[in-house]
């Protein structure tokens, strides 16, 4: 057991002993190599079974929206984040939660990792900077810093921003010369490049909307996919429903978005949706320095303004 | 029973004799994963294919499909009057297709063809189409479709069972259908049937027992539907779920749908799409009402569904043939096996429990 | 040949921008007949879902018209607008979809004359792009 | 193979105005072909999906009755995207019927029956189809006594009033009309809600009565206890279901409870087979 896993359990447990709280929600093990599971513990046995490895890549922010007790989670500095936009947006209060932060050294890509290998990947553990992965005729070492996750090989907050209590040392917070380096590359295509690049990513999707509730951002009574009168988007495969539906489910995240990549871990498809939100993140960047969820005390940014705002582009 | 040799030098060109008779379908490359699709003339199915990200279940219940079409201009005469559009039912054969994934194709057949009504569009592809399934002869860690009524080299809803054999092909020849497909194809090399069948019983029992996973159903079908109900387990299995509908779309045998109008321009369409029990939308009365609203009503809902009523309902076993998918794809790893050895081995704690029934209606 | 003609639809705020238009039709000043008018409380209340719901049923070209800066009759309806709309135009153009469908501006409702210039300004760029195809939902 | 998902094609023939606010009008229809009538071939109880191109489908119990020939009648609550375009119909317009669906009420083990009818609000569609069914001159004495309840917010929210007044003054069959709340001094019938006058007015039951009820969930809720306190058997009591729905046939799987299908295997149940389900409708 390693020894962020050993500190999450034995405050999840004291937790729960001294009822300051009612639940914990973090991560128990999955049943499949490279898998995790967001799991509640009311007692303190279930407490035991929680885990920390480089495959809780789920936000578990996801899970607070409407809960009435008094809950500590697990977070990792994008968690974090979204907690606080959660606290912002007055889903729930920053009193009724207990907050476990986890400094985080990053997530690894499983589809990354299995595109190494042609067989089945049947058995995957742990070491603190490598992990050996099985398969029915090969054995191989590799290290963990060649496989985070896109979003992680980016994230400049891997330290909890608000917390109660940490489960490891916080960790240096690298400084990444350019942040965006995928934006600009995309960025530079001509505007029919553009238009083919984003048909090819969506060419698969299947309308399973597991982008949108994997989001910890996605918490509206309605979405606007679901609505009827009007209907904004066709259900069927169209393109252009797909499209609309991808932007506008981007747009909606657009100031709250802190690139956790819940939504491409959640993909069934394996589709790379934070093309869409990466935009506006970098845009809410560059025009008003933000970045969300780094603290429990400023708007997002669609949810206030400046009168100096920039407005070149209106006549 | 007849086997035929198909040397694997001489399948690319049955394949393309196939094709003047037969729309192919078949597992193809795409980006990371394999899909099931229709196979243009110079795309040959990849018969070196783990498995499928969706199943092939689309060849007969495409996800989005039109069902009715009419004009919607006022000033004709047929305004407003649907009819079905055409429909291409000339003969399909399906390559490559995994036993398990051609069981599946027998459950939901359950409920489209049924004594009261026969879904059109899917019977018709259905009748249209040549089954010619490929052994699994290393089935993945995820697969435990032995213990859920189908298995690797299983047959049923096969109209030609494809093992590979290396360099070759045995292909044992299952109904009239699959053996027309065979001789348009021009494969005809005949193999001693009993030599060749004892190759393939070999072959069969090491992949069996090469399956690591396995559920236990024994139980189910005694225990009352409102003792499985009412378990106390749900409320946890339930926690994670983001309610998407990942799990229905992957699986080979989830058969619900959405019937959706849409206007262009003067076309009026009738289309269905895939649909999942997962959302809240899925119930909602337009009062707001919704029997399923909770998430917790939902997930119990599609266990239930698979593993208890529809045995009840058909009397044929559960609705899963053990292909792994949704337990590989599921965003936050809910697995069907836990849950089906959980409710097989539920007992209420107090007997009178079980029988004892809401009585009133909420 | 005939060409299809070219549809722009222009979401005017209430309090302002659709009164100048409406000044602009009582002076008879002349301006693209291309330009289709929809009344909306406030240019804050445009959100991307209209816009691209006026794409996706064949509008070759959108504008949102409100008020002046300071002189929202809601108070701040457009400084929140602006925010919205130029996040959603860079999306836009992200997405490949040109930027120059689409147009903001601000006339209040005594600028009949604006409204008329930035009229045939709107018309004369999207006029000669032609139809828009991305964005719109083919027949079906 | 036929296609079950073909509606009939149909004209509005007429449309009433059932309710004083306007939210449910009852809507005639004729069908264009005559041997799409005869097809149409319906029980009492059993309903229709109303299909109108381009914008959807909503399954409605059947209003007229099976004796009524040369059109169909629906009575529709304006709620949703197809009922509120429904509303905004005119006579003329051509829309379809597909059905008719479900099960309707079992009109075999109701034959030579005392038959006690409960309705509430709007709700009382099908039952009116069923009293229509059962006053038939070629039907009446297939049935022993018919006891109805019928009950709405207000006398102006009643449905078919005035068959309602006219069955009243008939002594084939037992009418309680009442209403919630009333301040017309000349209302003649009860006021109090459905349960209260069912405990009653609704005789006792003997072995050969059932209750058929249909209305909103709060009012089944409280009938149920009060016809349990007047010997009713679940298996006497029959309910009338509504899920949400899209095919009607069966196939699209939203409608279940448990095993059954409410718009194939129902939409008519006795509470004794309700109460081997998990209940959720």
């Amino acid at each position: 057991m390693n020894t962020i896993t050993k500190n999450i359990q034995e405050l999840a447990v004291s937790l729960l002993r001294d009822k300051t709280v009612d639940i914990v929600i973090g991560f128990k093990s999955g049943t499949v190599p490279m898998s995790s599971v967001p799991f509640v513990a009311k007692t303190t046995e279930q407490a035991r079974t929680f885990i920390w490895d480089t495959h809780c890549r789920l936000n578990l922010a996801n899970y607070l929206t409407g809960r009435k007790e008094k809950i500590g989670i697990i977070a990792k500095g994008c968690d974090s984040r979204n907690i606080a936009n959660h606290i912002i947006e007055n889903k729930i209060s920053r009193e009724q939660l207990h907050i476990i932060g986890v400094p985080c050294s990053g997530m690894v890509d499983k589809v990354k990792i299995a595109s190494e290998f042609t067989e089945e990947i049947i058995e995957y553990t742990e070491q603190p900077d490598s992990f050996v992965v099985k398969t029915a005729s090969q054995t191989k070492t590799l290290l963990k810093k060649d496989y985070l996750r896109a979003n992680c090989s980016t994230c400049m907050h891997p330290n909890p921003v608000i917390y109660d209590q940490l489960a490891a040392d916080r960790v240096t917070e690298p400084l990444i010369e350019n942040q965006f380096a995928d934006v600009n590359r995309i960025e530079a295509l001509s505007r029919d490049e553009k238009w083919q690049h984003f048909d090819d990513l969506l060419q698969d999707c299947i309308r399973c909307y597991a982008c949108r509730n994997a989001c910890p951002l996605c918490y509206c009574p309605t979405c606007f996919v679901d609505e009827s009168d009007p209907q904004w988007v066709g259900k069927g495969t169209d393109t252009t429903d797909i499209r609309t539906f991808h932007f506008l489910r981007a747009y909606h995240c657009a100031g709250r978005c802190t690139d956790c990549g819940a939504c491409v871990e959640a993909c069934p498809m394996d589709i790379n949706v934070r093309d869409f939100t990466r935009k506006l993140n970098k845009d809410v960047f560059d025009m008003y320095g933000w970045e969300a969820g780094l603290d429990i005390k400023n708007r997002p940014p669609l949810d206030t303004f400046n009168p100096d705002d920039p407005d070149e582009f209106i006549k | 029973m007849e086997i035929i040799k198909i040397k694997k030098s001489d399948w690319a060109g049955g394949i393309d004799k196939s094709r003047k008779t037969y729309h192919l379908f078949g597992p193809v490359k795409h980006k990371n994963h394999h899909i099931f699709r229709q196979l243009e003339n110079n795309i040959y199915p990849d018969m070196e294919y783990m498995s499928s990200v969706l199943s092939p279940k689309s060849v007969l219940f495409p996800q989005s499909q039109k069902i009715l079409v009419t004009s919607a201009d006022a000033s004709g005469k047929a305004c407003h009057i649907f009819t079905p559009p055409e429909q291409d039912h000339t003969p399909r054969a399906v390559i490559g297709i995994r036993p398990c994934d051609a069981k599946a194709v027998q459950l939901v057949k359950l409920n489209f063809d049924t004594k009261e009504y026969q879904d059109p569009y899917w019977c018709s592809a259905f009748e249209a189409t040549t089954f010619v399934g490929l052994a699994v002869n290393t089935p993945s860690v995820l697969d435990f479709s032995t213990s859920a009524g189908s298995g690797p080299f299983a047959q049923e809803g096969l109209d030609v069972l494809l093992v590979d054999c290396k360099d070759h092909y045995l292909a044992k020849i299952l109904s009239q259908k699959g053996k027309e497909f065979l001789n348009t194809a021009g494969f005809n090399e005949k193999e001693d049937p009993k030599a060749a069948d004892q190759v393939i019983q070999q072959m069969k029992i090491s992949a069996e027992k090469a399956i690591c996973s396995v559920i236990q159903t024994q139980h189910l079908k005694k225990k009352t539907v409102l003792e499985l109900y009412e378990a106390p387990f749900w409320e946890d299995i339930a926690f994670s779920c983001i309610s998407c509908g990942t799990c229905a779309y992957v699986c080979p045998t989830c058969w619900c749908f959405d019937i959706q109008d849409e206007t262009q321009g003067k076309t009026a369409v009738r289309f269905r799409n895939w649909d999942t029990c997962m959302p809240a939308l899925f119930t909602r009365h337009s009062s707001g009402h919704n029997p399923r609203g909770e998430k917790i009503q939902r997930v119990r809902q599609r266990f239930m569904h698979k593993l208890k009523y529809f045995d009840d309902k058909y009397d044929q076993g559960i609705m899963c043939i053990g292909c792994g998918r949704c337990v590989e794809k599921c965003p936050v790893n809910i697995d069907i096996r836990d849950i089906c050895n959980l409710m097989n081995a539920y007992k209420p704690e107090k007997e009178s429990d079980a029988g004892e029934i809401k009585g009133e209606i909420k | 040949m005939t060409e299809k003609q070219i549809k722009i639809v222009a979401f005017l705020c209430n309090w302002c921008s659709y009164g100048a238009a409406d000044l602009a039709g009582v002076s008879r000043m002349q301006y693209s007949t291309d330009i289709r008018v929809i009344r909306v409380p406030c240019s804050g209340r445009i959100d991307a879902k209209l816009i691209l719901a006026a794409f996706r049923e064949g509008a070759d070209g959108v504008w949102v018209s409100g008020c002046h800066p300071g002189e929202c009759h809601y108070l701040e309806g457009n400084y929140y607008a602006r925010r919205k709309f130029i996040l959603m135009g860079n999306l836009m153009e992200h997405m490949g979809i040109d930027k120059n469908r689409v147009h903001f501006s601000w006339i209040s409702s005594a600028e009949a004359t604006k409204f008329a210039k930035v009229a045939r300004e709107v018309a004369d760029t999207i006029v000669p792009m032609g139809p828009n195809d991305r964005f719109v939902k083919k027949a079906v | 193979m036929k296609n079950p998902y073909t509606p009939y094609p149909v004209k509005i023939d007429e449309i009433d105005i059932a309710t004083e606010d306007k939210s449910l009008k009852t809507f005639k229809f004729v069908f264009l072909n005559k041997a799409d009538e005869d097809n149409f071939s319906y029980k009492a109880g059993q309903f229709a999906e109303l299909s109108i191109p381009g914008v959807g489908e909503i399954p409605i119990g059947i209003a007229s009755s099976p004796i009524e020939k040369g059109f169909v009648k629906f009575t529709v609550f304006k709620t949703g995207v197809v009922t509120s375009h429904l509303h905004k119909m005119k006579t003329g317009d051509v829309m379809g019927i597909r059905g008719p669906l479900g099960n309707g009420f079992p009109w075999d083990r109701l034959e030579g029956k005392n038959i006690v009818i409960i309705g509430g609000g709007f709700a009382f569609t099908t039952l009116r189809s069923s009293i229509v069914y059962m006053l038939d001159p070629a039907n009446r004495n297939r049935f022993k006594n018919i006891d109805v309840v019928y009950g709405a917010r207000s006398p102006g929210m009643l449905l078919y009033r005035d068959e309602l007044f006219e069955w009243e003054k008939r002594d084939d069959i037992h009418m309680n009309i009442t209403v919630d709340g009333t301040d017309d001094p000349d209302w003649k019938y009860n006021t109090g809600f459905v349960p209260a006058v069912v405990e009653a007015k609704i005789p006792e039951a003997d072995a050969d009565t059932f209750a058929i009820v249909c209305g909103p969930p709060i009012m089944i809720k409280f009938t149920q206890p009060a016809l349990k306190s007047l010997g009713y058997q679940d298996s006497q009591i029959i309910m009338s279901l509504e899920n949400r729905m899209k095919c009607g046939i069966g196939m699209c799987g939203r409608c279940n409870i448990g095993r059954e299908l409410v718009c194939k295997d129902g939409p008519v149940f006795t509470l004794e087979e309700l109460n081997l389900t998990p209940g959720e409708f």
